[in-house]
């Protein structure tokens, strides 16, 4: 094996996510967002996805990001910290959605979303976080007592595929980053059963600086890069 | 009421003398990031974003915006000589363990016990919370800056927050346009008022009862 | 029972001959190390070592060793083209969240449902656990590489261990120097035995019982 | 302030770490060992010390090592995963101690180690991890089935002073390591009240490539550097 596959056609680079599959989705305020992956899901058109994605509130000067997926009607539910936009002026698909009883949103503290997409790829079964307590996040979940201080039970996020966004990726799938543009893309990728990583360009293996490396290769399994 | 409240510069000009050379503090959406034009160029602090900025700089004119750069309001910023980036996983690691010796938020209310409620209001169903209720928890001290009272007049430092939570028990200082103000364990301590401004016209805007500090100051820059 | 058995290397090369092209692989300190020098050329097998370093290479001349390189046993070694380094903490969530495709772990007992014991010896009142209770929990197949019987004579592949143990219910399939045996829910396979063996002379050296494989082959490379 | 003090003397930049301190010490077989800052430790002879390091087995060729530590006998406890030999050819100090009952020892698998290390620096509460189900490691911990799989209940490991090895810091505190010498310092230099960082050399702040820093400056309080 040379490495891992690379794909110019960003439809086949996501073969394989079909209806009902739950996707992470890689970005921040519509930086760092895979975006031909995003526009290519939305082209293949699955039906009932559960997205798992910092922000689905659009609206960041006509970037692509994961609210188009929902406004294309393709998402059952939606896992995010930052679902809608702060103003109210406009109502976002989201909520029009929402009203309408057509999808299901959770909404989780960044840090907590962050912690529990890690945890999923490293193997944790649960975990104790402060953040939250005594607040709406803390209903319906363990409160355990450490050493004086309050903490709630949190558990793994995982999914069937990530949708991340390198920089630039060697032939082993290795990945870096470019700025802020980093985000939720490293700990997504270790918690998917199919990470897919769209970057800029490819380098043979040996020619990323192995200090480095954020994302090993041995999490990102597809490799999306233009032609 | 008449008498003038302290501008949002003046406020964040406050807030920026409270912080110490060589700390890392994070600073709210909003106002909040208005506290980084004030610090002095002698003093070093390190302005740390949620998205994994660490090191945040000022605003770049339109045409040096890099598209891969934001803060966690997601406009355009720079970064300081010695900054560096980290992953969410990793940027909330370190807010969750108590590395960051301060954030300035925004609040819609604090309660006497220092409770924080500033990620939505009650009327709308759905909010984002983002990152407040982890660095709310996480900064070793927390500064609210906000108005002291609504536009409509209503008090936001009551007895207890009818607003849904962003932290309970996590506000250090507020700092308003009419007062600061420390929580302690024995209620709500009113150190400094706005010029013009007297103890029992502040207290008059507040819910809970206001210790008059023995030191109390008029804001100064 | 003087039948030739299959000497370490022989051994190293069958284990070697398991591992998929494209796999990531973690090899226990001591002889499991000897499986790296068996992969050919033209498969690409990629060995995590739990002190970060993911795209170990093989041993270096005395005068090329890297004081800052090490493999899990403190060996020198070297890396390959597209290596790279991770903490300890980043090592094993790699690890624990199976990632790893084999780890070929040594073994002092393994029992009939794959309970694993290769840490200490029970009259030792201490010993060292390094990696090997994590490594034999996380990745998603455990290969056992070890002597059929201990210098003694005695058995090593029993009902229940005595020795304390590393993991519960983890091995997959068990290579020594007179069999390869499968780990199912219904008990130990016999699915290989060395050239010259008999299933039954296995059995003998083995405490639980083996059901043959219809399948059943000599080991060959 | 200009960024973190920087110290030439190794007796000054541990100044504090007192009799009864906690102390995390990072390397792994002696490579990653902040050795200056080891051999000043056992020069200043404080007593009663909890170490926290990977290995305390010695004989690495002659190697620094935290062994020396517990041979100078200021160690009452030591959590370690590798704390003797494989061979028992020799009797460690810390077997000799241990059979006359005059330290504490604590063997936590190595995972264990770095994750209860890197929980204290995260400040999550506790975590349930797969490592160790069924084994000694097992003994008095809370077993958790989820989603029907056990796991053991693991708090964290803190320290009031963490003693690393990196390869360049900037003024800043900013560390990147060097190949296998990275190991355990990353998470301990989150981990500890004071982490003091032994480095070859502090460069100007902006020097370092910001996408490769490992460890921010925020958890380095002091840097140690050659004259």
């Amino acid at each position: 094996m040379a490495g891992r596959p690379v794909y110019h056609n960003a439809l086949e680079a996501i073969a394989g996510i079909n209806d009902g599959a739950t996707v992470m989705i890689g970005g921040f305020a519509a930086r760092g967002v895979p975006t031909r992956l995003v526009l290519a899901l939305r082209d293949r058109a699955p039906k009932d996805l559960t997205i798992i994605t910092n922000d689905t509130s659009g609206g960041w000067g006509g970037r692509v990001d994961c609210s188009l997926l929902v406004e294309a009607r393709l998402v059952r539910k939606v896992i995010a910290s930052w679902p809608v936009p702060a103003s109210t002026a406009v109502v976002t698909p989201l909520e029009q959605q929402l009203r309408a009883g057509e999808i299901e949103l959770e909404v989780v503290p960044q840090g907590t979303l962050a912690e529990r997409i890690r945890a999923a790829g490293a193997g944790i079964g649960a975990f104790y976080t402060p953040t939250g307590v005594g607040t709406p996040f803390a209903e319906g979940k363990e409160v355990r007592s450490i050493d004086g201080q309050d903490f709630l039970l949190e558990y793994p996020l995982s999914a069937g595929f990530a949708l991340i966004r390198g920089f630039r990726a060697d032939t082993l799938g290795n990945l870096v980053y470019r700025k802020a543009a980093r985000n939720f893309n490293p700990p997504m990728a270790t918690a998917a059963r199919v990470t897919i990583a769209e970057v800029d360009a490819v380098v043979p293996a040996g020619d990323l600086d192995p200090e480095a490396v954020v994302t090993p290769g041995i999490y990102v399994h597809r490799l999306l890069v233009p032609e | 009421m008449n008498k003038e409240r302290l501008p949002r510069d003046v406020l964040a000009m406050r807030i920026a003398k409270e912080l110490e050379d060589g700390s890392y503090v994070n600073l709210g959406i909003g106002q909040p990031t208005l506290v980084a034009n004030y610090i002095p160029p002698e003093k070093l602090v390190i302005f740390h974003s949620e998205n994994g900025v660490i090191g945040v700089g000022p605003m770049p004119e339109p045409e040096d915006e890099d598209p891969d750069l934001c803060n966690a309001g997601g406009q355009p910023v720079t970064t300081i000589a010695g900054a560096c980036f980290v992953s969410h996983a990793d940027s909330f690691a370190l807010v969750r363990g108590r590395h960051l010796d301060v954030a300035v938020l925004g609040g819609l209310q604090v309660s006497e016990t220092g409770d924080l409620a500033n990620w939505i209001r009650p009327g709308r169903g759905v909010g984002g919370i983002g990152g407040a209720a982890d660095i709310a928890r996480g900064a070793k001290r927390i500064y609210v800056m906000m108005e002291h009272t609504t536009k409509d007049g209503e008090r936001k430092i009551v007895r207890r927050c009818d607003y849904p939570l962003t932290g309970q028990g996590v506000v250090h200082t507020i700092f308003t346009d009419l007062a600061v103000i420390r929580v302690t364990p024995q209620g709500l301590v009113l150190l400094e008022v706005a010029p013009g401004w007297t103890p029992e016209e502040v207290q008059a805007l507040t819910e809970p009862h206001l210790t008059v500090s023995p030191d109390l100051r008029e804001i100064a820059l």
